[in-house]
């Protein structure tokens, strides 16, 4: 294996180019999670060999299959318990999951929900395209009200689901918001994550210009990606109220909760 | 650049600040038209590109530091 | 060795931990919990840990999980349970990952009685995956044999790196026996075969003679990979008819083809049998008093009593009751099993028993109809 | 040698107890094969209570899970006593409380033994919740199934250490009825 | 009457609406999706109501909940998905509750391939759920025939009070053939016994002659009682053996004893054939293909295909091969339905010829197996 | 069926007595749950045909068997899904969803969860024991830190859910806690629950002397009883950051959300 | 009072402001010592035991209004 | 009569809106029975796309649902030539867009009708993305597999109104190839 791009190394490089259409966002996070771990190890917090990444079904979750760490790719929506058997049984390991708004936001909601409130010490990525992306452009929980898609041809009756919110009316630890039109938050907001026991989360609004930018009339990536820059704010301490995303208008990202109480995994084992 | 990794969507010339990046008119293997950093002497080295391509494709060699 | 007076829900978590169980995720039910609570007091004083989930999804994945790290690990449960661990089931044959489940019976469909047993879900421990492949199961007939059988379900369990279900039911879950215990080495445990080349050499899938691959497992630095899609060896998805064939016929002959080293029956008076009874589990100790009573008064009974159901040792049921002129199969169900059995013996008279009782059939519920025949 | 035992009576009465203390005796330290079978109404007070046990010293004798005759029988109450008295072998050995059996079937050749477990309880020991072990005692005192010494440590074992003095005080009394 | 050029996906889709659908919940999976979608489209113009749910798990159990409203009601799913329904397809069962389920094969196990095709799912779709029951399961082999059969699919589960499966697969899900639509009265579409007695005599679970309880649903005055437990023609649960026999084997014969209302199934030229192929969905094509290749050749063989695949016509079964020599049971899988198959016929030489491809089985593939046996 | 008890035309009489332990706080549950529909019942916005209930498994669960409406008992965590497939065909229907904290919290999570989110317009009582009690005292997503069950021998190492936090992070109209000590609260709350559409969601605060009193020490139903209502606190307008559960300290009941917004009937078919 | 339905847990007792009623000597079918209002022309009315009354086994019945 | 055609190109050349038209101009229009399967890769660009029908105007004739060998195919592109020759008679008719094929096999006694369909899709209608409605006229036209009026209103229903116009315009300009 060739080593060319400065991340290759945790890349199955035989395995690239990946699936993801020209201009999908997941690459983009993708890139910012191996630049995060790769700062760590750089720092000597961890090795290559300590880190697991554990991911569903859907094209997000296609990205275990390129990374060159111990990696699990299991069935739709059950990356998380998958996750937590790893980790109770290796605590040294640092465990990742990764995966789409309908693989860890809609079949796997409780997982998410009960794993946040044990504070369990893992960190999940959720890649926000507000479709599911694999199965061809179906409404997913995040999907604006309103929007057509191929489940919903006449416009989105739901509610999306605010996971900032859910995520913080838990036990956890961490919890930000990033968007892949801007990568260094990326790699900042998993860095943070990944420096601190218990349960953190990351969601990361990101661009699906095959399916979801169809769906609202943006199939050409930049468009899509200038279109969802110019909804970004950021804020240095966001308050959750001001977490609801609304789209077309307005997206703010940062870190939402910031703590360092014990993970799961200390009360279970002892410091 | 990685030209095979390459799938022409335009992002990285799209967050380069300093307009150095070109679709280019070579087709790769995936018949892609890959991009190519047609005025790299304008590069400034700020890695947007490399930090925003979702394949792997483009990287950024800052030389003599 | 030493004496214990336990259930058959004590069992089994007993064997657990002499099998060297280190992980065990469940989610409550009746008539299984007992298992778990057993181990929840008992498995941390041994270095095992211990968790209730959410539901039975997240347990039976947080145990294939625990076993990719390298533990041995288990589930319990019971039909509505087990329904919901199906589709991990699928994941974990297709991954190879070693798990034992113990699925402890009870009264349906749907919720029906949680407290009471029945032995209507043999089919299903089987087929209720999506996908081909093979799993084993054991039915064990008394306490003494969930231990047994168990250890055996781990043992399996590593050896062929294939899911392995132990089948009880509610009445055998709850019944007091005596149990001789034996700890290693005094018996035999067996551990999953590791890596025998380096890193870079290791494929995760790629099977050795016995057609089993050696395990790497999380943290060991083989960047093993885990993939529920087709895959070759290295655990690459592949969408080719080449691939999907030797994947599937792999994960179905591993376990065909090791037959020998897993199947486990007994018999009882088959020899100069007229009348062979087949029955598993809890109802064989029903048809067995029924043939000790039919021997004293001189008809010639025998028992066949497959300990390993799935896969069926069809040569051991043929030779068992080749000299029988019936069979019969008594079963908790409404006749089931019979099918596999009248599968297997094409050329004999299989008689189907099916007695529903909600505790277990009595011998003269069994003589009953068996009288009719004879 | 092989033994029926079918124990019976109200919920409440301590009936899988006996059957606890019995099959931990015979199997753990008499070298006997036991299979109990216990069952019991959980949802309304009251209800049957009662506990099957074979016991052998031939492990091939243990077959099927349930009494179909019981050689011996206790009945702890004349409920249970009248649900249950068809599964006693017409010549079976037959324990009763007469606390709370007053009318025993007449078309059967039991060997009957009785006392007032209960009021005994009640009277020499003060506590009528160790009726039971009184109903054992009596038992193994006239049976010989098994060596008292052997149910002794089983209830040692079973009921924990705050109430085995309580419980062995009762059991002896038992033993002792009609010595 | 009207031509419409349709996928299969689509006919199923659009027979539901004939039949009189107005309930779909669902949940997106490859290869069934197209069904959902086309019915999120269509079905609210017809007065119908399409939602999709947060898992399989939810949408399952809607559509149990809407068909107690009184709707007909289905959802569609593939492997991964039916096995997370399971444990709600034993209550839809146990509840008799009338419901469609059009199960769409993909290669297995696991998440497998998606878009790819395979029968692996045959066994499973019989046996998953726990507790023993009878269920209905049509396998149609055309886009014809996706129309046709899941129109009787809703027929046959109001009639009975039983859940319903199309099993089609991802070949026949995506091929485009011509198809005859017909609407009633050109088609007779069956609806749901109703109360005949008035309201306090009425009992949710007392059948007639055909064993077949009438049903009143939610909001119409009987104060209906869904009852997962074991329960008596009341509804009300009852843990004894009496009522757990009387209720299980009810579930079981009023479909079997019905089998003549439901049977279906197809031969081509089987009277004076030599050999007879067995097959059946998309399979079955190319076993036709590959007959009248032979016939031309003078080669006699027939085809034997069974539309209902479960319970499996035994007596039609029988009566289609009695003068075969062999019988040859074709499939996309590893060999499974052919169990049943060589179950039933005790006296005839089966040959199982299991070809795994994730198209389809061509007619050359049978043929390399079958010709070493004739 | 002779009618005596003033709530006994809502019951099943020929079923009583239920099987609920001497002293379970579920049958007060239920008991102002039926004065609340009998309340609206004799004030004309709806009749008895009109009701429905649902319950998955569990002691609250059982409660459908007992209650003399369109009734439902169906399996462990499902009822919210087959609650939604009915009031989306009978939109007229008053649907009730009633289980415990195992049901509702913990293997239907989810379903809660995607329920509040769409507004979904059912009435969901979760009776809050803390424990599994049908399974015989298994830990909750409820139990309190440190508490022993069967299954956390050495004590629950989980940090409790609060569900009036989670269900108030999502899109419901209305979120409220009672408790078993205050039957004129759950009575109150679940009237004004049913008075309007969206997702309304109770949460009831209940006492299980047989699994949970034993656990904790307090067997006694009158002990325990006054144990639970020394920590009660009743707040006309809590805010969500006093819902917290502080197990022997403070429980907080009141109505934490209370909004008309339209449910998702409404949207679905119009007004 | 339902007799048969009560099962002598004494919520109703604890709750009752006057100390109306007490539990009786009496055993119901369930063999339950069911309660009994002892002191009736205590009661004012208040239903409290009635609400509190996990069995549907004691109602109030306000005579004279 | 019962025909198989193949048609196989790259993704992008409309392969399978050819092989769309071509059934419901059968179907609908024409009283034939078709069957068609159609496959592509979705995953990378300039993958195979293929499909398969089965024409004719018998039921029972339609058996296996892919092509086993074809009457007519058409090629739009030579990679997919050369990987699915093999599935053509060897007295087939094929068509082959010359603009991206440019070898043809020699063992084989196929009669090839060849034109550029994309240069003159873009020549003559200015857009090559209907290369593949003129190789399906000029497919219609010499064989009369169909009645062009039935392929236009198949076009019509197909295509969406927005494009039928230019897609029909394609399609007569491949009709009078050679005419
Ligand atoms: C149990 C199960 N149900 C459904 C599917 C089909 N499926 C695969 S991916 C997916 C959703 C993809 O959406 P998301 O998780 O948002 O990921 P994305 O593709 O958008 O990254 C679905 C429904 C499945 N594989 N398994
Ligand atoms: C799928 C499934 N898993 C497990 C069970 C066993 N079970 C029945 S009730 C219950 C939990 C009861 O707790 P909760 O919901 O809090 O109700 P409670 O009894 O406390 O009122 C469990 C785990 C089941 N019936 N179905
Ligand atoms: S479908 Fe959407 S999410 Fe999936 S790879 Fe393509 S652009 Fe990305
Ligand atoms: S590194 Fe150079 S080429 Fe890349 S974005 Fe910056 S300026 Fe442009
Ligand atoms: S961002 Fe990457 S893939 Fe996209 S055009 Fe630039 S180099 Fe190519
Ligand atoms: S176990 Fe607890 S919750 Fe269940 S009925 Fe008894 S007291 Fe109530
Ligand atoms: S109504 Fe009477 S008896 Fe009941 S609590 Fe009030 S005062 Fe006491
Ligand atoms: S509250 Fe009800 S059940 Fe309890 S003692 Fe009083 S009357 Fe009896
Ligand atoms: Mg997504
Ligand atoms: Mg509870």
């Amino acid at each position: 294996m060739d080593i060319i791009h400065p991340l290759d190394r945790y890349l199955r490089t035989d395995r690239l180019p990946h699936i993801w259409c020209p201009g999908c966002g997941i690459g983009i996070v993708i890139s910012a999670m191996l630049r995060a771990i790769d700062r760590h190890i750089s720092e000597g917090h961890f090795t290559q060999d300590d880190v697991a990444t554990v991911s569903g079904i859907g094209c997000t979750a296609r990205a275990t299959l390129y990374l060159n760490f111990d990696s699990a790719h299991v069935i739709h929506g059950r990356a998380i318990p998958f996750a937590i058997g790893l980790k109770v049984i290796k605590p040294n390991l640092k465990v990742i999951v990764i995966g789409g708004d309908g693989d860890i936001a809609a079949i796997g909601g409780n997982h998410l929900l009960h794993s946040a409130r044990r504070n369990m010490d893992i960190t999940v990525i959720m890649v926000n395209n507000m479709v599911y992306g694999m199965t061809g452009g179906q409404v997913a929980p995040t999907t604006p009200m309103k929007v057509y898609t191929t489940t919903t041809p006449y416009g989105n009756l739901e509610y999306p689901l605010n996971l900032i919110k859910l995520v913080s009316s838990l036990n956890t630890n961490y919890v930000a918001r990033a968007s892949v039109t801007h990568p260094h938050l990326i790699e900042r907001y998993i860095y943070n994550a990944l420096s601190r026991d218990g349960f953190s989360f990351i969601e990361v609004i990101s661009i699906c210009p095959e399916v979801f930018g169809r769906h609202i009339g943006f199939r050409n990536p930049v468009e899509l990606f200038n279109k969802l820059k110019s909804m970004i704010k950021f804020k240095a301490k966001p308050s959750i109220d001001e977490s609801d995303i609304v789209w077309g208008k307005e997206i703010v990202l940062g870190e939402y909760v910031n703590e360092y109480k014990s993970g799961f995994i200390k009360l279970l084992y002892g410091s | 650049m990685i030209v095979d990794r390459c799938k022409e969507c335009g992002l990285c010339i799209n967050v380069c600040p300093q307009k150095v990046l070109e679709r280019g008119n070579e087709f790769n293997i995936y018949g892609y038209r890959y991009v190519s950093p047609k005025y790299i002497e304008k590069c400034v080295g700020c890695r947007l590109c490399e930090y925003i391509c979702p394949d792997f494709a483009i990287y950024v060699e800052v030389d003599g530091l | 060795m030493r004496l214990e007076y336990l259930t058959g829900n004590h069992a089994i978590a007993e064997a657990a931990i002499i099998a060297g169980l280190k992980f065990y995720a469940g989610y409550p039910i009746t008539p299984s919990t007992e298992i778990f609570e057993y181990l929840a007091s008992k498995l941390p004083t041994k270095g095992g840990v211990v968790l209730q989930f959410e539901d039975e999804i997240a347990s039976i994945n947080a145990v294939i999980g625990a076993s990719w790290a390298g533990a041995k690990a288990m589930t319990a449960t019971s039909g509505p349970g087990f329904s919901l661990m199906v589709e991990a089931l699928s994941l974990a044959i297709m991954t190879e990952t070693p798990l034992v489940l113990a699925y402890v019976m009870r009264a349906g469909p749907s919720t029906g009685i949680a407290t009471k047993a029945g032995q209507y879900d043999v089919m299903q421990v089987r087929w209720a995956a999506h996908g081909n492949y093979e799993l084993v199961v054991y039915a064990p007939w008394s306490v003494q044999e969930c231990l047994d059988l168990t250890i055996k379900a781990f043992n399996v369990s590593e050896m062929l790196r294939v899911p392995v279900i132990l089948l009880s039911d509610a009445t055998l879950a709850h019944i007091w026996e005596r149990v001789v215990i034996r700890e290693p080495p005094e018996v035999s445990i067996v551990n999953r075969k590791k890596p025998k080349v380096p890193r870079d050499k290791y494929k995760p899938y790629e099977p050795e003679e016995d057609l089993v691959p050696p395990m790497a497992c999380f943290g060991e630095g083989y960047r093993v990979l885990v993939e529920s899609l087709t895959h070759d060896e290295r655990g690459y998805y592949k969408a080719t008819n080449e691939v999907q064939r030797r994947l599937v016929w792999r994960l179905v002959n591993k376990v065909l083809k090791n037959k020998h080293l897993i199947s486990d029956s007994a018999t009882y008076l088959v020899d100069d049998a007229d009348y062979v009874l087949i029955a598993y589990g809890s109802t064989a100790r029903s048809a067995y008093a029924l043939i000790r009573e039919l021997r004293s008064k001189g008809i010639k009974v025998g028992l066949y009593r497959p300990k390993l159901l799935w896969p069926l040792d069809e040569e051991m049921l043929i030779n068992s009751t080749i000299k029988a002129k019936k069979v019969f199969v008594v079963e908790n169900n409404v006749g089931v099993y019979v099918r596999e059995i009248s599968r297997v013996l094409r050329n004999k008279e299989v008689i189907s028993i099916p007695i529903i009782d909600i505790e277990v059939p009595t011998p003269d519920e069994i003589f009953e109809v068996m009288k009719e025949w004879i | 040698m092989r033994y029926e035992l079918l124990i019976a009576g109200r919920g409440g009465q301590g009936i899988l107890l006996i059957g606890r203390v019995l099959g931990v005796a015979a199997s753990k330290y008499s070298n006997l094969y036991v299979t109990c079978s216990e069952s019991y109404v959980a949802e309304t007070r009251g209800g049957d209570s009662r506990a099957d046990l074979i016991i052998s010293n031939n492990e091939e004798e243990l077959d099927f899970i349930k009494v179909r005759k019981a050689d011996i029988a206790i009945f702890m109450h004349q409920a249970q006593l009248v649900k249950f008295s068809s599964l006693v072998k017409s010549n079976g050995t037959v324990y009763v409380d007469e606390t709370y059996v007053s009318e025993l079937p007449s078309n059967v050749g039991w060997r009957v033994l009785r006392a007032s477990y209960t009021k005994l309880a009640e009277r020499e020991i003060g506590n009528i919740r160790v009726a039971n072990m009184v109903a054992l005692g009596h038992l193994i005192g006239t049976t010989k199934l098994i060596n008292p010494e052997a149910v002794e440590m089983a209830i040692d074992e079973v009921v924990g250490e705050e109430w085995s003095e309580l419980n062995k005080k009762a059991f002896r009394l038992g033993l002792n009825i009609g010595v």
